[in-house]
């Protein structure tokens, strides 16, 4: 019996200590009309070598394509020391490190990950991640209404430059507790400042901004933040954590820095993968950590004065604090930050530095490649390393020709920014090959000219 | 030996090396947009970094090396071909917004892990979304306001839930806007019918339950709960993280219920990572269908789409910035196709024989047992309040030490209902020999206790260290490390 | 730099406690007529990604082909938990044992290994493994020649069904010793009992007989045990491990059992992987021990009368008794035996059989569906899991046709078994699909009907 | 806490299943070709597997846990990259019989690995089958044979080492039905001319020398030496085992070595997997070329196809079933394209810095090396004579007390020239803060040595199990696991 270690001698055994003739007797509880007498709609068993079979034929079929697609998701160079760390079962087979003494490989990571991410950001105070990007904004935005002592707003303000999805799976979140969540508006690929004029008049709790922004470009955080600061609103940041390595840091946005520093924490060593397990990164000052969701890890020492770490501040959470707590969050996304702790130990700030670089690099010579034909030209810059590129025709045609000739052309920005017309957002992490480019460019080139999405 | 902290091994200016590429151009970027400090992170080598993680790894227990009867989290066996296939790389290099035609090997496995997931449950729709299952609560409740409000009966705001119900339960209600009302336990266990009938009224959203409870008993009474609730206007709520003892021989649908969620991560043994990723799908019967969260993965032909907003106008939106932990649901299909329709009966018929054989051991080694004219379901409760009046040991102290004895504890002080409790979940993948070696143990421990109680109150003392100061933790709060503060240590 | 830990400070610290300028200085006992600047020939160095790049790149070329060839190598499942347990680091970048107390997840899996390994032969003694199956044969020759008392001989018979590469290996290993082997004649697939007349005159210090032969058959080892016993010679049996879970072990052929078993430990949980590491299985009677080449583990106490583990009767080895040792071997292949130790603990002996058979029905029904082309007849039965199949017509055209079709034929006997005619060796392990059995009866029948081959 | 013996976890009846075909039919062979009784496997579940073997890996030191400066033997950090490419499931799933077609994509590797090893070597040819450096030995030694031999100068039956030579050596010249000539080493460490010069002769087949020898100092008239055997019509035998020490340095071929082996598991850091497999790949110059053992890769316009025996008349045959350890040569092929020429130079640039530090602060700190007048290589050795003599602590004592401090002991009693020896390779790819620390931990074991020698007696104290019975071992030989074997040991 797969997984099942006993045998017809245990089982025997077992019922005989028990009392009962047979182990159908053991869920004599559940009332005669509940019970089934099987899974009838479920397909038989496997041997493993079955399975195997079926997964590679299926995984076969999603094989052969080159992506150009960012939008939140980035494919980058994973050493692969990182998952043949990260799987071993000692971490991969824990769970919530509750008993301190056995979980210090769990503890001390979290430790070591929280620190970086506060390094990283120029705040204080990370806790042990949020299930992915958008719900860790989401998060953000619950504790900012929380923190905010002096604006008693349940109003936030969110630039139209923030990831569209997160904005729509934070207002999802929130809206329950009765935050309301108000867009700035976006010109040239930027928040508009001359939108903030307008705003004054109400009170927000607090200001949401992304850098670089889901456009690839960069804000002006600087006079962002020292304008809601002025206004005495909670400046919560976003930033792809990769960008840390080379743009200043929330903590250092304006005068005072932003408040609270969120995003999407899968460049740091996690496969694209379909969309996750990712996992979401939230880091604040230090004056706030009592509304932090999550689990924080602290270092201490034991009876024998040892350091050592464990969960701390647990009065915040669910399962002390029930109803009252900052958040429901139980299971997170622990094995990612595994993950991101080790890859980011094995880049280092140089290697982290080089890459985003590389990515940088790449996006700007994919521009460069493909703005050479005169149906597409760069709308924004400076970008990091994703570009906005106009074309002369709608671009759905042309993503799926490119499809076909194994090229992922980008996200097609019509739905989410149709003020920007033939719109397509353009990725080239440090993985793209010139070779790659240069396809890209010349399918590009093919598939313009060809009648069908002309 | 203590293993250092990572920035303690590093060296300023090393490199590992080879992972990044060697000259990229200088940052172009305006001066303002410029990080003007180098961010202080791990400068060590790769041998530094294999070495110092495997060290840490090996201060973990975990299934993969002990026993692990930690109650309410179903620290199961995680197959190793699970990860293995879900890690191929044509899976690990999908980029989440590749469009469906490049990803119809992923979506056939997820739309029919969609319609495992539904016959499991006896649901009629589902969404793989959620996250974990606290999300997936979310997830439920939310839909439970989203049905009231679109029949205008918007004053719907109150959540019951049993007192002795997981913390996610009334922290998410309250995360939905919604107020918590708790109703008692009976002492036999089930659900105080009274106090129930007392607390449903127009108000009522929904009731949540987990059945087996967390007290580890079948709600006998499940049948008249939904009809006083539904009667009342409310609707079901299950919270299936506990399916593990039920799977294959009843269906939450059956029972009532009105939405489901499921901790994959539990009963379907996809990792827990040392605190997650897991992931909590939500299922619902017709009259919630068209909250679902969305993406759902849907089929157009012999093709299989993806289901959005557009698709399902009243859904309660989205989420998750994709369509949630994709790689965790992979897991979980190869776990039930591995298993099929048999195997998953028997994960509950010897996850519930683990229990059932384990309480009796331990009642006859004279441990008193809640509920104890009840079958356990795939857990149950052990209460050492006897023993922590006679003896000073408490719960913890047993907790600490079963570690001293090659155990992970089981979860204590959880369900607070029972005081000096522990709540034992044994799983179906462990032995006999396991089991009868973990009673040895406990009573290894009580007998010390009473004949010894300092040796139990040291413990542990074979761990990496031994118990921590938490109010230290708490009033010196120390969870960045500082290239000074390893003194403060 | 990759894999060098050493920073600037780190150098010129470490230069100035050795007392020297510059890292070339400490190359200065090198005659300056030896000393080159550099490795010219040698490609510049990559990085990770890059080199994944390369590597899956040549891997894509080999993709694609479903394989019926045995013939010493078997395609088995690998359970997954196999190689994930067995790359861990502790196992993986661990040395031999010298340091016992240090060294004991290795020494306790050799015990373990070699405690299996004495079970399934039915013999008493087993090492910790040679390099492979031919190897191990050779070093069982030499062994053999070395224990026998009785017999002062230096040839040694050999059936020709034993695998023609351990034929020769064993003739090239052996040689130097002055080692001679003879050859017994086969007929119909299995050692010719008749040829034995004509040997009894010489005398031989041994024979070697292999079961499953190399053509798959089953040969009559108990007569032939019992004449060679007769004759004094020490019985070398030369055995698939995989078969014994169901085919009579050596140590109970005859009356008196083989004295020694030998061959290749691959198709215990050992990828095909182009021909290595695999590794060679050698058991031998109690009595031999002495003579055993490789590494032995035993158990005993330690000084607080716990039990643990040590490497065992090292005055046989090259690093204590040195020119006198029973063999050369140095480094074996422990991580290789790790991997059976764990492939054998998953399936247990039911798997192990239910396994075998599997192969076994497999391969019947390959040769039942390329039999019913008239152009193909099987020769010899019963068989194991390999199979020869004689042809009208030559086989390497047809092999070079199939392969066009994604199908490895088999292997082609005609250059060692010249006497067979046109035939063919398959196999089909239980990882063989019905289907694929089908395809290779279906394009064999369209090849066979093409003119080329004809 | 004891790991039991996979046996004693064993419970009869008990499988691990999915693993084996579900209904195989019955075995059809007549009954004197069947087996009578099972054979007594484990019977035990994949959890149990999982966990058994999980734990006692945790029971060995190894690179990825502990800095091990085992001489001789360079254990240097194994680039986990190498081996997850080495195993791409294209690789590992080629059969080695596939023709040359299905395998250019794995013969490009090989060849171009052949390529790579000569230009470090400096020879003209090469084959990758020895399975081990030993194995190699053979092949060369063989190849000394055959070389005579075709000359018709066939009583060349002598092979000269020098007493400070591995064993393999001496083993290897007998294995080939070769007679052994030890000649001693000087005590500057270099090769007795004179006893060279009276050992040569008409007998000479050849001389096997390592450089940087055993005794980790480079041979400095390695140029007179070679001119000495060559005179006198003997050929020269480089072990390449040491090649850590002089990678892009030096080329054996220059040196004058008419044939070279290196040990792939030890410069090009494939796995040494608690003992093997490694890969000793011989190469030659063209007078030995026709010599090489088969199969070797070879080109044929632009295909790349096996040379074998029927391509190669003379050469010394096979030694292996197909070509070797292949997935161990994949890796090296890994290793050295991520280094590349630069980075090899590296390699023994660090190595040698390492060693002469370490070296230099362990004279430092009072220890008596070696040939200290001499530049360390990659290793060096420390002879404990003195401290011996005068605590009666050992180089085993000290290799013990070494494990408690966290650290796998360097190779001990070997070279066997030196009494009371530690041969301490701390190889590249170790950081000088480690050096340090184990510099402290030589010098505490030792101050303990004189100050409180007892405590050092007793190591190891904090491993599984401390000093075992090697002698009992021996006498009680207890090798393979009886049902009743448990009481006796
Ligand atoms: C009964 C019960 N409900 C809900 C949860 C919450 O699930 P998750 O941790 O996946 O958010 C848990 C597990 O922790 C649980 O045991
Ligand atoms: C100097 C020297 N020569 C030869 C060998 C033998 O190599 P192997 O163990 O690969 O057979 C070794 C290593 O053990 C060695 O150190």
């Amino acid at each position: 019996m797969p997984f099942i270690p006993h045998t017809e001698r245990d089982i025997a055994a077992m019922l005989s200590t028990i009392g009962v003739a047979d182990t159908e007797a053991l869920f004599d509880e559940i009332p005669a009309a509940l019970r089934i007498d099987g899974l009838h709609k479920i397909p038989a068993g496997m041997d493993e070598a079955a399975v195997t079979r079926l997964m590679r034929d299926r995984a076969a079929k999603d094989a052969g394509v080159v992506s150009f697609i960012g939008a939140g998701a980035y494919e980058h160079h994973i050493p692969a020391a990182v998952w043949d760390l990260v799987t071993r079962g000692e971490f991969y087979s824990a769970y919530t490190p509750y008993q301190a003494e056995a979980s210090q490989g769990t503890l001390q990571v979290i430790y070591e990950y929280q620190s970086i991410m506060a390094n990283l950001t120029g705040l204080d105070i990370s806790n042990a991640s949020l299930y992915d990007g958008a719900t860790a904004f989401a998060e953000a935005c619950l504790m900012a209404v929380r923190s905010n002592r002096k604006v008693n707003s349940r109003k936030i303000l969110v630039s139209c430059s923030v990831h569209p999805v997160y904005r729509a799976v934070a207002r999802h979140l929130t809206v329950g507790q009765g935050i309301e969540l108000v867009e700035i508006n976006c010109r040239d690929g930027q928040t508009e400042l001359a939108a903030l004029d307008g705003l004054a008049a109400e009170e927000f709790a607090a200001v949401c901004l992304q850098q670089p922004t889901f456009l690839g470009t960069l804000d002006d955080v600087d006079t962002l933040t020292d304008w809601a600061h002025a206004q005495q609103m909670i400046v919560i940041a976003i930033c792809n954590p990769m960008s840390l390595a080379v743009l200043r840091p929330p903590g250092e946005w304006g005068a005072a820095g932003a408040d609270i520093a969120c995003g999407e924490g899968q460049p740091f060593g996690i496969p694209v993968a379909s969309g996750g397990p990712y996992f979401g990164y939230l880091v604040c000052r230090q004056q706030m950590v009592r509304q932090m969701p999550g689990r924080i890890v602290g270092r201490t020492v034991d009876i024998d004065g040892k350091p050592g770490f464990t969960l701390t501040l647990q009065a915040r959470e669910q399962h002390i604090r029930r109803s009252k707590a900052t958040s429901n969050i139980c299971t997170n996304q622990g094995l990612m930050v595994t993950a991101a702790t080790i890859y980011l130990s094995l880049l280092g700030s140089d290697g982290l530095r080089r890459t985003a670089l590389q990515c940088h690099a790449n996006t700007k010579l994919l521009v460069e490649k493909l703005s050479e034909s005169d149906a597409a030209t760069v709308m924004f810059e400076p970008f990091f390393h994703e570009a906005v590129l106009q074309f002369d025709r709608p671009v759905g045609p042309l993503i799926e020709a490119l499809g076909q000739q194994g090229i992922l052309a980008g996200y097609d920005l019509s739905a989410d920014y149709p003020e920007l017309g033939n719109a397509l957002l353009v990725c080239a992490t440090e993985m793209r090959t010139e070779e790659e480019i240069a396809k890209y460019a010349t399918v590009l080139k093919a598939v313009m000219s060809s009648s069908k999405v002309a | 030996m203590l293993e250092p902290i990572i920035f303690e091994l590093s060296a300023p200016g090393r490199r590992a090396g080879g992972h990044a590429p060697a000259k990229p151009p200088a940052a172009d970027f305006p001066a303002q947009f410029l990080r003007r400090e180098e961010p202080l992170l791990p400068e060590v080598s790769e041998l530094q970094v294999v070495r110092h993680f495997t060290r840490l790894s090996q201060q973990n227990y975990s299934i993969d090396t002990q026993f692990y009867p930690l109650g309410s989290c179903t620290m199961k066996y995680n197959p190793r071909v699970c990860n293995r296939l879900a890690m191929l790389p044509e899976f690990v290099e999908r980029h989440p917004l590749a469009a469906t035609e490049y990803g119809q090997g992923f979506l056939e496995c997820m739309y029919e892990l969609q319609d495992m997931l539904k016959a499991v449950t006896g649901m009629t729709a589902i969404s793989l979304t959620p996250m974990a299952g606290a999300q997936a609560e979310f997830a439920g409740v939310t839909m439970l306001r989203a049905y009231h409000d679109a029949r205008g009966d918007s004053e719907r705001r109150e959540i019951i839930v049993p007192d002795a119900a997981h913390g996610t339960n009334p922290a998410t209600a309250s995360m939905c806007g919604c107020t918590v009302v708790e109703i008692p336990t009976r002492a036999d266990g089930d659900v105080d019918l009274d106090a129930l009938r007392n607390a449903v009224g127009p108000a009522t959203a929904g009731i949540m339950l987990t059945n087996p409870s967390t007290l580890g008993i079948f709600e006998r009474q499940i049948i008249e709960i939904a009809d006083i609730v539904h009667k009342a206007g409310g609707l079901l709520y299950y919270d299936g993280a506990n399916l593990n003892a039920i799977l294959g021989r009843a269906l939450p649908a059956d029972m009532g219920f009105d939405v489901v969620h499921l901790n994959l991560h539990k009963t379907f043994a996809t990792p827990h990572g040392g605190g997650g990723p897991g992931s909590g799908v939500v299922a619902v019967n017709e009259r919630l269908a068209p909250f679902l969260p969305v993406p759902i993965v849907g089929r157009d032909g012999d093709q299989y789409v993806w289901l959005s907003a557009a698709d399902r106008p009243r859904s309660i939106g989205r989420l998750s910035t994709f369509m949630g932990n994709a790689g965790i649901l992979l897991r979980a299909f190869v776990y039930m196709r591995l298993l099929g329709a048999d195997g998953m009966r028997r994960v509950s018929e010897f996850a519930t024989l683990n229990a059932n054989y384990l309480m009796k051991r331990l009642q006859t080694a004279g441990f008193e047992v809640s509920f104890a004219e009840r079958r356990a379901s795939h857990e149950f409760i052990v209460s050492l309040k006897l023993i922590t009046n006679e003896t000073g040991i408490s719960a913890m102290d047993f907790a600490k030490a079963l570690l001293d004895r090659g155990f992970h504890a089981p979860t204590t002080y959880f369900p607070q209902l029972v005081a000096e409790c522990l709540l034992i979940e044994p799983t179906e993948t462990e032995a006999r020999q396991e089991l009868d070696a973990f009673v040895a143990a406990l009573v290894e421990i009580r007998d010390l206790a009473y004949s010894s109680p300092d040796t139990i109150k040291a413990a542990p003392i074979t761990t990496p260290v031994r118990r921590l100061d938490d109010v230290r933790a708490v009033r010196q709060l120390d969870v960045v490390w500082q290239p000074d503060s390893e003194s403060s240590a």
